[in-house]
């Protein structure tokens, strides 16, 4: 099992003018990741840090403001290797659902909301098969099934339904067709716990069945704990972190990620918890140097000025940290 | 190609498309006696009267009569004799029963108020008699010299009823004081004319008539010897006059009757068979009676009751410049409101020529001024050549007779011996020195006497009058009229007749019609627009009432002439055009129109008498 | 107020477009003023000149009558525009009111005023308005024509404001407003007016464009007072003398054009606005003119916002 | 029944008190008009020729009579409605005795005719067309359009008019000039396609200015949808750029476009007025114009009444359906 | 029905909402809360956490309390005063006073076109808590300083120039300035990031100890009312399911639902991740037209009488449940089980 994705200084940007104001936001900037088929790929990190923009950029659907501006994106599949940036508008259109598939933010409202679900399956099925209307409903009625969830939704329209089944049922229209490759962009924030639990489980199931890959952003290291196989830290447009659940959950390495595990509250204590102090950086103009250096209580000199570079700190486990560099390689850095 | 832009599917070359002048309110419904009844042009070409007047020669034309009335010596009694072997068109021939039970029917019943013939034969409390099969005799409770204007009629007159058809109708709708509500549908519609009716648009927009099968049995078929077109088709085109130039140059109208001058010379452009009266300059028929002043209000502005501000006002108008330039040089001009046409100018205009010629006026401190200038129509002519058109006859024959001199110094000094004076920017003031304003108001729907009341309105107030024009739609504008809430306005008129009478047309300048401004005129029955009281014109008013003008004509004539130069010294107002109609036809598929070469008929085919021009048509080809 | 006026002028097309245009009849307003004679009179042209296309002299041409067609559109627009404007002010002003109260005061004044309202929609303006005029014919002036058209136009206005209320009763910042004891008419007007009067703007060049439409049409059916030049008077007189038939194009071009010309120029103008009210761009200008200040701050030596904040709570970690 | 109660009866009570308000206003106005119908009418019959004054007194005491405008305003108004209620509107005056609902039978066909067909050509070619350009915005074709109907869209129904006359009935002489169809009415094809030539351009007419304006509508309405996540994500899975349109952006945008089509009704009838007197087209409106001017009382106050109830009829008819035509919840 | 000693601050008994909801041609009611009871003592500030998943009635049960929208049905009391029978003049003399609202988000609860200070200058007049307008800026910057915050920092500035974390500062020192007795917080952390979470949290932790305030913090975030909350509230379909002190309510949930919340908590201690699975094909928004338990559809512990009876409230274990586990009255006969039932 090797990559099925893989990015290599990847840097994206908004690049907006509006009303005379150019701005341009760094939301990607300079990530290189890899991930391998089958696994369960978490990204982790504050609103805004540029979580949903990677994914965009790594599903290939971005238009303008959204601007690649260096790097590349590269899909493994079937032996081949595709590279987003050369990619036809037929090609995407092939790849997408069939092997590629994406599951929203917002669960409210990716559902066409005055068509009943089955036509919505529908839509979503003929688009990439050649199938006729009771055929995709069919189809669409066994998958329901097979996930457990009730067949009654198929005649609903989409407020019928509760914000929970219905981001149930965009997970199922996103992977009906048994995409290789899913992207799944917080498919559970503004779920509550039980709910929340229910589309993990399905995520899982769906993910499991055909042993697909599944990359999950969601700010909720909770979610990533239960699902994850690996997960990323993001910060400010900056991968900070990489490594196994278990090892980001256990032994973060970069004081941000330390501060976001120690920061969660659980129903073990109600002992005060301290809360990352500051607030994140407008990536429109990022700080100088590591990007947390301002919020940092381990800041040095250098990392106000030197941006640093990801390290490997054990096999598996990456981080960009001038700190750890330098308790690594045991010698003060300049 | 075949025109498809027709209501009806009927082959063009069998219909004969005219221009009608209303839309129709009531459609289907041919009992034209009641009140409300259609306009009676609408059934030209199907109902008769007595006589009917030729517009352009002012002589009888015979119609149902065979003859001219005959009067008793006090005018109470009137003897006609009927035509014979006029036949309606279910065959039953027309006879004195027909006109018996059509005055006894019409007295009898109010609803049958149509043209106000039953309240006057009421009020002369008419009695009919049939003399004999084809003579009737009627009797007045009092003097009427003019009784049979009832039956002539000019646009409208009394129709005759088909008795057989009529009193059985009487019968279905439960007595003869029903037959207000009686409704005549086309397909019963019985006539004495050429023509009956098939159908029409129950929006009002055309009406088909077909030919009747005996046309040689019908009144115009006796009369002219002639059949006219299978079919005819009246379309009324809005008021557009644009929209009729349009359909003649898509020959879809074969005449119409009158337009603007510029949809004229659009016509003549644009629809290469297309002409009027005339082939050239100025083309329009010139000869309808009526024409076009600036009446003033007696007792509107206070400055109006003076008869040298209403001189000044005159002799501040550029006649020239008004009737070519504003009216395009194609209607006639006239001093008074009798229009010149061939007929009245020898009657009236050319005999007082004279008179008026050496009509002085007192400028003040003495200085007396001689007004007319003889020359006009040959000014006219004069710029009609320099526009590069041929002046076909005689100016004054073309252009009218002779107008007031254009003398801005003599009006300065009319209204300086009124008690005017210019103020300060050469503005007029009154004689309390305010401003003097005057109140212009016209309608626009009537293009020529509009652009004469721009012409009043450019002049005067180059010559420092403050004027305020109004335009207002007809209701209002005549609204304004009847209670005299105007000051100068821009009606038409004629007090002669077609046969130069002119009683019936100035009884109602009498004063005892008089109301005061405020006061609608109307209830008294008269013509009070003017709040107008003058002992001179009564006392002629008087003297012409006792007058036959058939019989004593020359009388007559002489006492008009005395009420003409009364009128004309006090210039009550300010006359300055006569009719003209651009009745224009397009010969691509009917020929046989009356023309200044060939002027069979008169070619105001929607009055009574122009109907029979109708009957002349031919197919082009 | 005029820094939304010089962004909307550099950074929106349409609304320079539009405004290019409605600057162009403002000076040919002006213009007006400068007229030489009143420029309805007529024989002011010399004879040889009358009835003439466009010259040098006469850029757009001459009436047959000697009236000199620039003048006179000059004119004419200014008194289209005064209709208009009375039109507008009136109709907005009822609109506004009736729309705000309604939606405040809610409940049963609500619901008789919205009966009202929607009687009024449903009522077809243009015959009443003929019906009127015809009544008030002779009386007819531009003013009175003017507060006609806005008698009319009001009903769906004032049900937009309704709308717009509504939405803003509901917004958290005025429950804001009355948790911190603002009254209601302290609310209406420095809390909700702001965000009301884009919207009015926009409305009001649909306004505009209603009233320009009717006063010409009200022309053409001659019942306006047709002596005074408006482009609906024009427009009149130049199919009375049958202008474009008889040669003379001119006469009616110049009327129609520049009420074409104008409404488009309304038109975009108010495109302009409303693309400068949505909502996603406003965020995006907001964005970016918050980026600008930043600068501005930063340039100054002054904290980033939040600075004071993370550096206090630093404090408090260390402790 | 609670939405009977909560609902439906309020909005029927609604059309009621409209209807009622709008007639009595269109009672009340034409009253204040200085314009007395008889005089008008025995100054047309009068007009051309001579006639004895005493005459034209009696004639007036006859025709008050008849025309019944004898009474208080109020007893006129009273009378006015007991006569409504029977179904009756009185007789013409203009035309008298002829019924006022004489006129509306011969005239309503046409209106209603014209402008059930030009509203829903303009409303569904608008909301089509529109859809399409706001979907499309960025390509040229769709700019090139937009552009063109911001020109004509401001443009008076009037002035479309004089242009389509002079262009289709002079330049080109395509089209007819005045009437309604060709002939008696009959079902033969002939007489059909004659209706259809014949409204040809008093039809589009209102078209161009209906379409315009809800071509300006749609695009926006489609502008704002398109960056709905909805719309987004379909795109996104590549579904169809036909589907999407017609059942998400159309589909969408389609209730404003519903609820709003009874309202514009009322606007495209002032098109109608303008364009039947333009064309010669038979109809309510042109009728309407000319009982204005001659102040036909009743004339006026059937039409008027026929439009006022057929657009609330209209409107309320959408409201009551509006459910159907929307799947979602509404809050109340 | 809870009796205590002391005057309650609020008094909320039997509350319900009723919604009207048309879909169709169908109209039905909707109870947004139903029969909920809560009572707050005066003697004693607490922070109350209401939870519940979304569309549980927990916005709405706010709203009345703040007397913005008026109940349907049974008690609302703020110090003996029934909420909806005060007067215009006396919500804003006496109520406003003493209860104010700190809204989910910060940028909404600020008109965006004006200065953010103003409406903390607005409610220092409009409540005249300062006897010269003069000192209104010395107040300010007292207030602000409980949230951490300095006038200068704030002064002259747009909602959108702050942060998110700054502007719910600003929001809640805007409700501090009339020394409130209550706070009504619907969700004023969900806006936020993760790391401004919890400094707004534990802000109202100071609060409550240092200014006496009471606070009521609705949120569906577990963990946070956990860690905040002195009493907990949950709420199910417009129910009050289960309520009690906090400690108890989370740590040993009675109710089904609440056991089924807190075995949903994902949690971050390396593995605890689910073994066992959920059904999930219930469509939750049927539970509203339920007659009898609102649960029953989905609860493990489902009875025959669940099905058509509305659960007692009953007192047990130190907290009040809604469910027929902990009748006593009902005959143990009955109570038979039930797999759940896939409705
Ligand atoms: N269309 C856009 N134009 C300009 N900037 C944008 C745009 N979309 C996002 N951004 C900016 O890009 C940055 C990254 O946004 P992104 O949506 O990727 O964040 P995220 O990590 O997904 O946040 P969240 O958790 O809130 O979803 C943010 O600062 C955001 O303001
Ligand atoms: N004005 C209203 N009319 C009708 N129904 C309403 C109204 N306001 C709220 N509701 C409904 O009442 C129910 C409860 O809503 P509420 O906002 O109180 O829930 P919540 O628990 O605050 O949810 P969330 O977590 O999403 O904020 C919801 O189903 C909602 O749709
Ligand atoms: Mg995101
Ligand atoms: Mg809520």
């Amino acid at each position: 099992m090797g990559a099925i994705i893989e990015t290599k200084n990847l840097r994206a940007y908004y690049i907006t003018k509006a009303y005379g104001v150019e701005r341009t936001v760094k939301a990607v900037d300079d990530i290189s990741l890899e991930i391998q088929e089958g696994e369960v790929y978490g990204i982790a990190g504050e609103s805004g840090c540029g979580k949903s923009t990677l994914l965009r950029i790594l599903l290939g659907a971005y238009q303008p403001p959204l601007t690649v501006v260096g790097g590349d994106v590269a899909y493994h599949l079937q032996g081949e290797t595709i590279h987003t940036a050369d990619m036809t508008e037929e090609q995407k259109h092939d790849l997408r659902w069939r092997t590629i598939s994406y599951i929203p933010q917002g669960s409210m409202h990716v559902l066409n909301p005055v068509r009943r679900i089955r036509d919505s399956f529908h839509d979503f099925i003929s688009a990439h098969r050649d199938v006729t209307k009771s055929e995709s409903f069919r189809l669409t009625a066994d998958y329901l099934r097979d996930l457990g969830l009730p067949e009654k939704v198929m005649a609903s329209y989409p407020h019928q339904l509760s914000g929970g089944m219905r981001q149930r049922v965009t997970i199922a229209l996103a992977t009906i067709l048994w995409p290789k490759l899913i992207f799944a962009d917080e498919p559970t924030t503004a779920l509550d716990v039980v709910v929340q639990r229910g589309v993990i489980q399905m995520l899982k199931d769906v993910q499991q069945k055909e042993g697909s890959t599944l990359v999950l952003i969601t700010h909720d290291i909770g979610v990533h704990a239960n699902l994850a196989h690996r997960i990323a830290i993001l910060y400010a447009g900056k991968l900070v972190e990489e490594a196994d659940t278990r090892t980001i959950l256990t032994n973060p390495r970069h004081p941000y990620t330390k501060y976001l595990i120690e920061s969660l509250p659980n129903l073990d204590s109600r002992e005060e918890r301290m809360s990352i102090p500051g607030r994140p950086p407008a990536l429109d103009r990022p700080p100088s140097g590591c990007r947390f250096h301002e919020r940092c209580p381990l800041v040095r000199d250098i990392c106000k000025t030197i941006d640093p570079q990801m390290i490997q700190v054990e096999p598996g486990h990456r981080t960009a940290c001038h700190v750890v560099e330098e308790e690594l390689s045991h010698e003060p850095v300049a | 190609q075949e025109p498809d832009g027709l209501p009806v599917d009927v082959p063009r070359e069998d219909l004969w498309v005219f221009d009608q002048i209303f839309r129709w309110g009531t459609v289907g419904n041919y009992n034209v006696w009641r009140i409300g009844g259609s306009t009676p042009f609408h059934h030209a070409l199907m109902l008769e009267t007595f006589w009917n007047r030729d517009q352009e020669t002012g002589e009888f034309i015979h119609a149902l009569a065979d003859g001219d009335p005959v009067y008793n010596d006090d005018f109470s009694e009137m003897s006609v004799n009927l035509r014979q072997g006029v036949m309606w068109s279910d065959g039953e021939e027309f006879d004195a029963d027909d006109v018996v039970y059509t005055i006894e029917t019409i007295k009898a019943v109010p609803e049958l108020g149509q043209g106000g013939w039953h309240p006057q034969l009421v009020d002369f409390d008419v009695q009919v008699e049939k003399t004999g099969d084809f003579s009737v005799h009627f009797t007045l409770n009092r003097s009427n010299p003019r009784f049979h204007t009832l039956f002539e009629s000019r646009w409208n007159g009394v129709y005759m009823m088909p008795s057989h058809v009529v009193s059985a109708a009487a019968e279905a709708v439960g007595g003869t004081e029903n037959l207000g509500s009686w409704e005549w549908a086309a397909e019963d519609v019985v006539v004495l004319g050429n023509y009956l009716p098939v159908e029409a648009d129950p929006n009002g927009y055309w009406e088909l008539f077909r030919r009747r099968d005996d046309p040689e049995n019908s009144l115009a078929g006796i009369i002219t010897g002639g059949s006219g077109p299978p079919y005819a088709l009246s379309i009324f085109y809005g008021n557009e006059n644009i929209r009729k130039a349009i359909a003649m140059s898509r020959n879809e109208l074969d005449v119409y009757f009158d337009v603007d001058i510029e949809s004229f010379e659009f016509t003549l452009d644009n629809a290469s068979k297309a002409r009027s009266w005339y082939t050239d300059f100025p083309w329009a028929y010139p000869n309808e009676v009526s024409s076009r002043q600036l009446a003033m209000n007696m007792e509107g502005d206070p400055m109006l009751a003076n008869k040298d501000v209403r001189w000044a006002l005159a002799l501040a108008i550029d006649i020239v410049e008004l009737q070519t330039e504003y009216i395009g040089g194609v209607a006639k001009v006239t001093p008074f409101p009798v229009p010149p046409t061939a007929k009245l100018y020898n009657l009236y205009h050319g005999p007082m020529t004279e008179w008026l010629t050496n009509l002085q006026i007192d400028l003040g401190d003495g200085e007396m001024y001689n007004p007319y200038d003889p020359t006009v129509p040959d000014q006219i002519a004069a710029w009609a050549e320099e526009q590069g058109f041929a002046v076909p006859g005689e100016p004054h024959e073309v252009f009218g007779s002779g107008w007031w001199k254009y003398d801005t110094d003599a009006a300065e000094k009319l209204l300086i011996k009124a008690g005017l004076s210019r103020g300060g920017d050469g503005q007029w003031l009154t004689p309390d020195g305010e401003p003097w304003v005057l109140d212009l108001q016209s309608d626009p729907s009537e293009n020529d006497a509009y652009r004469m009341g721009q012409a009043a309105f450019d002049m005067w107030t180059d010559f420092g009058v403050e004027v305020n024009f109004s335009t207002l739609d007809r209701n209002t504008w005549d609204q304004n009229h009847f209670v005299g809430s105007y000051e100068v306005s821009t009606p038409w008129t004629s007090f002669a007749l077609a046969s130069g009478d002119m009683w019936p047309q100035i009884r109602g300048r009498h004063s005892r019609y008089y109301a005061p401004v405020g006061e609608d005129y109307r209830p008294l029955g008269g013509d009070g627009v003017r709040r107008l009281r003058d002992d001179r014109l009564d006392e002629l008013i008087d003297a012409m009432e006792s007058v036959n003008p058939v019989s004593q004509e020359a009388e007559n004539i002489e006492i008009n002439t005395q009420l003409l130069q009364h009128w004309v010294e006090n210039m009550f107002d300010i006359t300055c055009i006569a009719f003209k109609k651009f009745v224009t036809w397009d010969e691509t598929y009917w020929t046989g129109f009356p023309t200044a070469e060939n002027p069979n008929y008169q070619p105001l085919y929607w009055f009574q008498g122009g109907k029979y021009a109708i009957q002349n048509l031919h197919p082009t080809s | 107020m005029l820094t939304t006026i010089r962004d909307l002028f550099r950074f929106s097309l349409s609304f320079r477009f539009g405004s290019l245009i409605l600057l162009l009849v403002a000076v040919l307003i002006a213009t007006s003023f400068f007229a030489p004679y009143p420029p309805e009179k007529r024989r002011v042209v010399p004879r040889k000149m009358r009835g003439k296309p466009p010259s040098v002299e006469y850029v757009l041409g001459t009436t047959a009558l000697g009236q000199d067609v620039f003048w006179m559109l000059t004119a004419g627009v200014k008194n289209t525009l005064i209709i208009a404007s009375i039109a507008v002010v009136i109709g907005r002003g009822i609109g506004v009111l009736l729309g705000m109260i309604s939606g405040y005061l809610g409940g049963a004044a609500d619901r008789i005023i919205q009966s009202i309202v929607e009687s009024v929609i449903v009522i077809p303006r243009l015959p009443l308005l003929i019906l009127v005029a015809v009544i008030l014919k002779g009386e007819l002036t531009f003013v009175t024509l003017g507060i006609l058209i806005g008698a009319l136009d009001w009903a769906y206005p004032s049900k937009r404001y309704r709308a717009q209320v509504l939405s803003l009763r509901e917004r958290d910042f005025t429950h804001t407003a009355v948790f911190s004891g603002m009254n209601t008419v302290k609310i209406v007007i420095q809390e909700h007016l702001p965000f009301i009067i884009p919207y009015m703007l926009a409305d009001v060049v649909s306004g505009f464009l209603f009233s320009i439409g009717i006063e010409v049409t009200l022309s053409y059916l001659g019942l306006n007072d047709l002596n005074s030049l408006s482009l609906g008077t024009m427009i009149y007189w130049a199919n009375e003398w049958s202008s474009i038939f008889a040669g003379k194009p001119w006469v009616m071009i110049a009327p129609v054009t520049a009420s074409i010309i104008m409404v488009v120029g309304f038109y975009l103008v108010s495109i302009g606005i409303s693309e400068y009210l949505d909502p996603r761009k406003r965020l995006v200008r907001l964005q970016a003119h918050q980026a600008d200040l930043a600068l501005e701050l930063e340039r100054e030596g002054a904290r980033t916002p939040g600075g004071a904040f993370s550096a206090s709570l630093r404090k408090e970690q260390d402790e | 029944m609670q939405l009977l109660k909560s609902y439906i009866l309020p909005r029927i009570a609604q059309w009621v008190v409209v209807i009622f308000v709008g007639v009595t206003v269109t009672f009340l106005i034409p009253r204040f008009s200085p314009i007395n119908p008889v005089d008008d009418m025995i100054g047309r019959m009068t007009a051309f020729q001579t006639i004895d004054p005493q005459a034209v007194v009696a004639m007036r005491a006859t025709m008050e009579d008849l025309y019944g405008l004898d009474g208080s305003l109020l007893e006129q108004y009273v009378a006015f409605w007991q006569r409504l209620l029977k179904g009756d509107l009185g007789p013409s005056f203009q035309n008298f005795p002829t019924p006022v609902n004489d006129f509306i039978a011969a005239g309503l066909p046409w209106t209603v005719g014209l402008l059930t067909t030009t509203t829903l050509i303009s409303w569904l070619l608008g909301i089509f067309v529109g859809s399409l350009v706001g979907y499309f915005q960025h390509r040229r074709w769709a700019q090139v359009l937009e552009r063109l109907v911001i020109v004509i869209y401001p443009m008076p129904y009037l002035i479309t008019a004089l242009i389509l006359l002079i262009v289709f009935a002079f330049y080109i002489p395509l089209f007819p000039m005045v009437g309604g169809a060709q002939g008696s009415p009959a079902l033969t094809w002939q007489y059909i396609s004659s209706i259809l030539r014949f409204g040809f351009l008093p039809a589009l007419s209102i078209v161009i200015g209906g379409f315009a304006f809800r071509f300006i509508m749609a695009k926006a309405l489609a502008t704002t949808e398109i960056a709905s996540d909805y719309v987004q994500y379909a795109e996104l899975a590549a579904v169809p750029k036909r589907r999407i349109v017609l059942s998400y952006v159309i589909r969408n945008t389609m209730l404003p476009h519903v609820n709003d089509l009874a309202l514009s009704l009322g606007a495209m009838f002032e098109g109608a007025l303008i364009v039947e007197v333009m064309f010669g087209y038979p109809g309510l409106g042109s009728k309407l114009f000319t009982a204005i001017s001659n102040a036909d009382y009743n004339i006026i106050m059937g039409i008027t009444l026929m439009s006022i109830v057929g657009i609330a009829t209209g409107s309320l008819i959408v409201d009551l359906l509006y459910p159907i035509f929307d799947p979602r919840v509404r809050l109340r | 029905m809870s009796q205590s000693p002391s005057r309650p601050l609020l008094q909320i008994e039997e509350l319900s909402k009723i919604f009207h909801i048309r879909q169709g041609f169908s109209s039905q009611e909707f109870h947004a809360v139903d029969h909920a009871s809560i009572v707050i003592e005066s003697d004693k500030p607490e922070i109350f956490a209401i939870v519940g998943e979304s569309g549980s009635g927990k916005t709405t049960l706010a709203k009345m309390v703040l007397g913005m929208e008026v109940a349907s049905q049974g008690i609302l009391r703020y110090r003996d005063r029934v909420i909806n029978d005060l007067s215009n003049k006396e919500m804003k003399t006496w109520f406003y006073n003493e209860v104010q609202p700190v809204f989910q988000d910060p940028f909404a609860a600020f008109s965006p076109l004006k200065r953010i200070d103003r409406y903390l200058y607005e409610t220092v007049y409009n409540y005249k808590m300062v006897e010269d307008k003069k000192e209104a800026p010395r107040y300010i910057n007292e207030v602000l300083s409980e949230v951490g915050l300095t006038l200068a920092e704030i002064a002259g500035r747009y909602p959108n120039e702050l942060s998110g974390g700054q502007a719910q500062r600003v929001a809640i020192a805007r409700a501090l300035i009339t020394k409130p007795s209550l706070i009504v917080a619907d969700e004023p952390v969900s806006m936020l990031d993760a790391s401004l979470r919890m400094s707004i949290v534990n802000m109202f932790r100071k609060l409550k100890e240092d200014n006496e305030v009471s606070v009521i913090y609705i949120t569906h975030d577990l963990a946070t009312a956990y860690y905040a909350g002195d009493r907990i509230a949950v709420m199910l379909r417009g129910w009050i399911v289960e309520l009690g002190p906090t400690e108890q309510v989370l740590g040993n949930p009675l109710h089904p639902y609440t056991q089924n919340l807190k075995t949903s908590i994902p949690s971050i201690n390396v593995g605890e991740t689910w073994k066992d699975k959920i059904d999930l094909a219930v469509i939750e928004a049927d539970e509203y037209t339920r007659t009898g338990c609102k649960f029953a559809g989905r609860c493990p512990a489902v009875m025959d009488i669940c099905q058509d009876n509305i659960p007692p409230n009953v007192v047990h274990g130190g907290r009040t449940v809604k469910c027929f586990l902990y009748d006593e009255n009902v005959d143990p006969a009955k109570k038979t089980y039930l797999t759940p039932a896939a409705t």
